[in-house]
């Protein structure tokens, strides 16, 4: 994994923190090569994605990259700028506003061969193609016993800390994360953000591909293109004997702050970075929780029922009796996501995490 | 287009009438001879299979029917106006027209009957599986059709729906994405005038379903879905054209569910016999019978052969759904993903256990 | 509590199974009484529902039950038989055939001091209202700071074992109880099925009714009006001294069966039926455990990220001590719903759950 | 009622002209030049607002901004056409619609500054919250203006969208459910020709926006979005004709958005500017004045005046939005439910510890 993460400060306006530059870089050297070639830069996330979809596109001519807005504005997080122009209108290009419209044709599309990637402008605005994700795009493989497959790639910018007014900041895993048939992919670097979508445009199922939108600004150095561990793999980001961190997306830069803060009150803390939320790797995680015997799980969701519960149900399963204390979550509160001056109170911090940790029941233990 | 191009006619398209004469329309000629007797012939075996499947359902051999009776014009006809490569999206309804596409009955019915989900391959018929939740399987159709556009391939789709799921938002998605990519697809309403117990009139007020093409800006037909020449005839013009390019067409068949909604459902409850005394004298099969024979295209010997035929069919199919069919436990973990997971298998493995434990 | 409940065989045509005595009772005696008087006598939980909705209907007229088929038909399960004939079709009436349509119209009736109960037709067909549920229903209270309260109840037929084919069956309860600001209810019993109906009309939040379908020919002797605990308690069905069985809707009465046959196996089994998934009742769940030492979780809907994991997650922070193994949970596989001739493996059964309940280290802990 | 009668003209219903001279109209008079100064008056005002919302946002003041700029013939002349116990369902944009509705300037911009969701008491103004889900709120309007109705109440429903939003599927539910019901209640499709990045002609394929209605068996009418006299006189009769009980009604009023979708989008990146230049010509209230000062009703003084209390008024705002907001941390667990839970009191008391830790 050629990638180190560093976390910028919070962008409030994202349509105009997004940068063309890995756009016009792919476009130059694109008579050269079939893939965007090795170039180590310090790359956003939202280049890597864009450059995911570059590369896709030009590899693969059964890929088609389709949405609100994602043609000629190149989407309002600016993902898709360039495709249209690169690629022309019958490769990149912008749908009448439905989103059940948009999953929906995708699906149709899928049936014919092609391989869709279609942009949901916000997490909640993919709520109203929840009957077709569903109903039709989760199930059409084993409705028709293998006959159709669906390999349709749902990318949804999920979670908070952007500033956004209402519905703009939901972190809606948990609904697809127990639907199955579907897999459910976030990554939480830069590296990964290229290699789990070329890998998730490339998988013969669906995947929604969930992108931290508030670390979209997040840059790291590396090689483009870049492949990371494979799609279905867990890894530790940080190696620690202490406790773990389960983190996926935003959560993980988030996790490794803590990691580093931990270190000051004397715990070593392991961060594992799940990505791939469905399928779980219960191998990199139980393992990780055998060795230190403590762990928390976090994400930006509201907590009850979210997929942290899964995490902490089955790590419990796997790891009862190595455990030193009970899996904790720390998770967004239930509560409708509030408005932007409060969010940061509602979404997980470092120091709310660390008292997670410290609630691990470590005089017993230490005893 | 100009509004008044995309506006249906004031009457429904008929081409033959209820006593099985011609009638002239200025925009459609009658299918050929050879095409009625093929859509005669198709509608008493679709009929036939859809007697056969009601009374297997009574014998508790299928789950569930929903039967076309009825409605036969509108599913042979419209299946018969396609073309070889396109694409059929049927609901669960679409029985007749699934058979009438050359599938096996057994493989239409797989799902009826509780075993799994879908019975055929979609891509050998090119016929997408059965679609229980209302109108999302037009934005299906609508995808299919445009990827297909893009291919530059001569393909068109043909979708169904009833009256009531044109209510649903999926089809009007459906319809405006359809008009906007100039997508070459053809949605046939079957209008049977019930959506289980609501009648049209508490489902819409539309003047006619077709008038809902124009707020699209696509063609909109309001046709006479007991009419098979009328239906072939609409349907066919509205594929060719969607092939040629033309884009997408709405077309409103006209007709009515003899038969509750499914064999689960009692329609005495909600519609009175008058009305369907009055559609059984508008029957679909008996209307181009009456042609056929008035004409000479077909004689009492024909008419038995035909029959006969249809039922032969129908006893084939009874012996074969006597038999009940093998599932496998085990399958349940397959496809559900195109490669097993690490924890499917291990849930695999929890049934086998149980299995092996009771046997 | 005035109720025992017995299971009948299943049944796989429901709309012939459906009854009208209740309603016929009902309308009988309208003249007399405010509620439907006392009749102990032997009511399905159909019948209850009903009986619920028409006193409902006749206590205040601002409730209003509308749906796909629910007028003349009384709705395909029958659950409204006898209402609008009763009360007019101002009150009880069919609407087009349009989820979204359904509940975002009750919501805007709900905005003018109504109180809709609506009917989704079958769990799988509520998907199309998912953005209405989630990004309206379930906020509007908090959006406008306690200004706007929405009363309304939407009724969700849910769950499998009546041999329905695909989409009939799904167990959709996890997506509305991650969901902050819904309420979310499932009867287990008659009784509970007349009682909870009442309170949820009556409650001043959004509630999620899950009516566990295949239990709507399963009797109980009450008298009617009857009721239960109040909405918000989980209640101990039956107390047991070994193991806690926690279930709720279908799986009250396997649960209930399983603790039978367990006796024979020598565990004296607690069940303790839910009722009220969210909010959830901590206190008598985790009292229950910590007596018991040992837990299992059962739903009908797939185990990953379902209602069990929070259950499990949950019930584990609270008794981490008092466990002797983890908490286990039955759920239905991490498959999509199987067809109607296979539904018997892939639902929690007697015997499955007997499993799980031996897999509780009972040898270690009872040395 | 016929399909003829369901057809919008051919050209948008125009009651002044670009150049401030009166229309005749067949079907529609002009307001009285009271109404016309009372509505000149509000769009100044509207704009003053706007632009003051404008620059709050550049001063970082305001989360985020969708600016009417060019809507407020629309969004004024249609809220002055509703009825003292008429509800109003706006989306996001209509921040002059709900300033017009005589809702406090700082209470719309509640939302948008990034403090509580909803800043105005919705059963005061009769005045639903901003809807940002798009289309979603035209089904509540139908919901409550059917309430309305079965209570007998003389309510009528005003509810905004835009033509991106008719895409939607909701949009569709919503037209259906309120012909279905005759619920009273108009839809105002404020067709600015943009959907953020996406033009009319990628949206819809429809001779109008208008013409949608005839799918529903409901009135269409196309109107001329920039002349508030028309959008006034059309919209009036329809919620005339809604409390009455004549139905639904959609009404397409034709404008353009002068600015970006909002402060965050860059609109150079999708549109010339060569077509806001064009749109700047017909800009409403200009119309409007030259109309007023053309025919006396207003001079110079009287503009003067208007423009000082729209200053006067944004000066205000502009004061009352330099101070922060007071946000309780605590608030987060009010009004999830009714009364808060046993789990939501736990989860206040860990903030709270944490904010006392930190002080
Ligand atoms: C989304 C969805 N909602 C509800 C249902 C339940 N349902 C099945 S068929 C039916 C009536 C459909 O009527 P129509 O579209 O006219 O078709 P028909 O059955 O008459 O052929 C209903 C309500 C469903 N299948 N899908
Ligand atoms: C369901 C949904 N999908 C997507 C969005 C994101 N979005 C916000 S405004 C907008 C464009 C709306 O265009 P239009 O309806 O024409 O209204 P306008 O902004 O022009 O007033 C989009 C795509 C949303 N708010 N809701
Ligand atoms: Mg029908
Ligand atoms: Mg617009």
């Amino acid at each position: 994994m050629a990638a180190t993460t560093s976390v910028t400060k919070k962008a409030t306006t994202p349509a105009t923190k997004a940068t063309t530059k890995a756009a016009t870089k792919a476009a130059e050297t694109k008579a050269e090569a079939s893939v965007t070639p090795a170039v180590r830069t310090s790359v956003t996330m939202a280049q890597a994605l864009n450059a995911a979809l570059r590369d896709a596109l030009r590899d693969d001519p059964s890929v088609l990259v389709f949405g609100e807005d994602v043609g000629k504005l190149g989407g309002v997080f600016r993902i898709t700028d360039g495709l249209a122009a690169e690629f022309g209108d019958d490769r990149c290009f912008d749908t009448p506003l439905a989103e059940a419209g948009i999953v929906g044709t995708a699906i149709g599309m899928a049936m014919y061969g092609m391989r869709p990637v279609v942009e949901m402008q916000f997490d909640a605005f993919a709520y109203p193609a929840f009957e077709q994700v569903t109903s039709h795009l989760a199930k059409l493989r084993n409705r028709t016993r293998g006959r159709l497959g669906l390999p349709v790639v749902i990318r949804v910018p999920y979670g908070g800390g952007i500033g956004g007014v209402e519905h703009h900041s939901d972190s809606s895993e948990a609904y697809y994360t127990h639907t199955p048939g579907l897999k459910v992919v976030t990554p939480g670097t830069p590296a990964d953000a290229y290699s789990l979508l070329r890998d998730a445009i490339a998988d013969p199922d669906p995947v929604i591909f969930m992108e931290p939108k508030r670390r979209y600004w997040t840059k790291g150095d590396l090689d483009l293109p870049v492949r990371t561990e494979p799609m279905d793999r867990a890894v530790v980001r940080r190696p620690g004997t202490d406790v773990t961190l389960i983190a996926y997306g935003a959560m993980v830069a988030t996790a490794l702050e803590t990691a580093d803060a931990a270190r000051e009150e004397g715990w070593d803390v392991e961060v594992v970075d799940l990505r791939s939320l469905v399928p779980f790797d219960d191998e990199t995680v139980t393992a990780s929780v055998r060795r230190t015997g403590r762990a928390v799980v976090v994400h930006e969701a509201s907590t009850f029922g979210g997929y942290g519960a899964e995490v902490a149900a089955r790590v419990t399963e796997q790891c009862f009796h190595f455990l030193e204390a009970p899996v904790l979550r720390v998770g967004g509160f239930d509560i409708p996501y509030p408005p932007p001056k409060l969010e940061e109170h509602h979404l997980p911090s470092v120091d709310r995490i660390l008292d997670a940790v410290a609630r691990l029941q470590w005089e017993e233990a230490g005893a | 287009m100009s509004p008044g191009e995309l506006l249906p006619g004031s009457a429904p398209i008929q081409l033959v009438d209820q006593d099985g004469r011609r009638v002239a329309d200025p925009a459609y000629g009658c299918p050929d001879t050879g095409v009625l007797l093929d859509l005669y012939r198709s509608m008493v075996a679709g009929r036939r299979f859809d007697r056969q499947a009601t009374a297997l359902t009574r014998q508790g051999r299928l789950a569930v029917y929903p039967s076309s009776s009825g409605q036969e014009a509108c599913q042979v006809a419209a299946v018969r106006a396609m073309g070889e490569l396109d694409w059929l999206f049927p609901t669960y309804r679409e029985s007749v027209a699934l058979v009438t596409r050359g599938i096996d009955p057994v493989e239409v019915l797989t799902l009826l009957r509780g075993d799994w989900h879908c019975g055929y391959d979609p891509h050998a018929y090119r016929a997408a599986p059965q679609c229980t939740p209302l109108a999302t399987n037009t934005v299906h159709a609508v995808g299919l059709a445009d990827a297909a556009r893009r291919k530059g391939d001569q393909v068109a789709v043909l979708v169904f729906i009833g009256d009531g799921a044109t209510s649903e938002g999926d089809a009007h998605e459906a319809f405006n994405f359809a008009a906007v990519f100039a997508a070459p697809v053809v949605f046939v309403v079957q209008n049977n005038q019930w959506a289980i117990s609501v009648p049209l009139s508490k489902q819409s007020k539309a003047p006619t379903l077709a008038h809902k093409a124009v707020g699209y800006g696509m063609r909109g037909h309001h046709v006479d879905g007991n009419d098979a020449a009328a239906v072939y005839a609409v349907v066919r013009q509205a594929l060719d054209d969607a092939r040629a390019g033309g884009g997408p067409a709405l077309v409103e068949c006209l007709t009515y569910r003899m038969d509750a909604h499914t064999n689960a459902d009692d329609a005495g409850r909600y519609r009175d016999e008058a009305e369907v005394e009055l559609w059984r004298q508008r029957d679909p099969v008996e209307r181009l019978e009456r042609l056929l024979l008035a004409e000479g295209a077909l004689d009492e010997a024909a008419r038995e052969a035909v029959a006969a035929e249809a039922e032969e069919s129908a006893a084939a199919l009874r012996a074969r759904m006597n038999a009940e069919p093998e599932l496998t436990p085990g399958d349940l973990f397959e496809h559900v993903y195109a490669k097993p997971t690490a924890h499917l298998h291990r849930q695999a493995e929890l049934l086998a256990h149980e299995l092996s434990e009771e046997a």
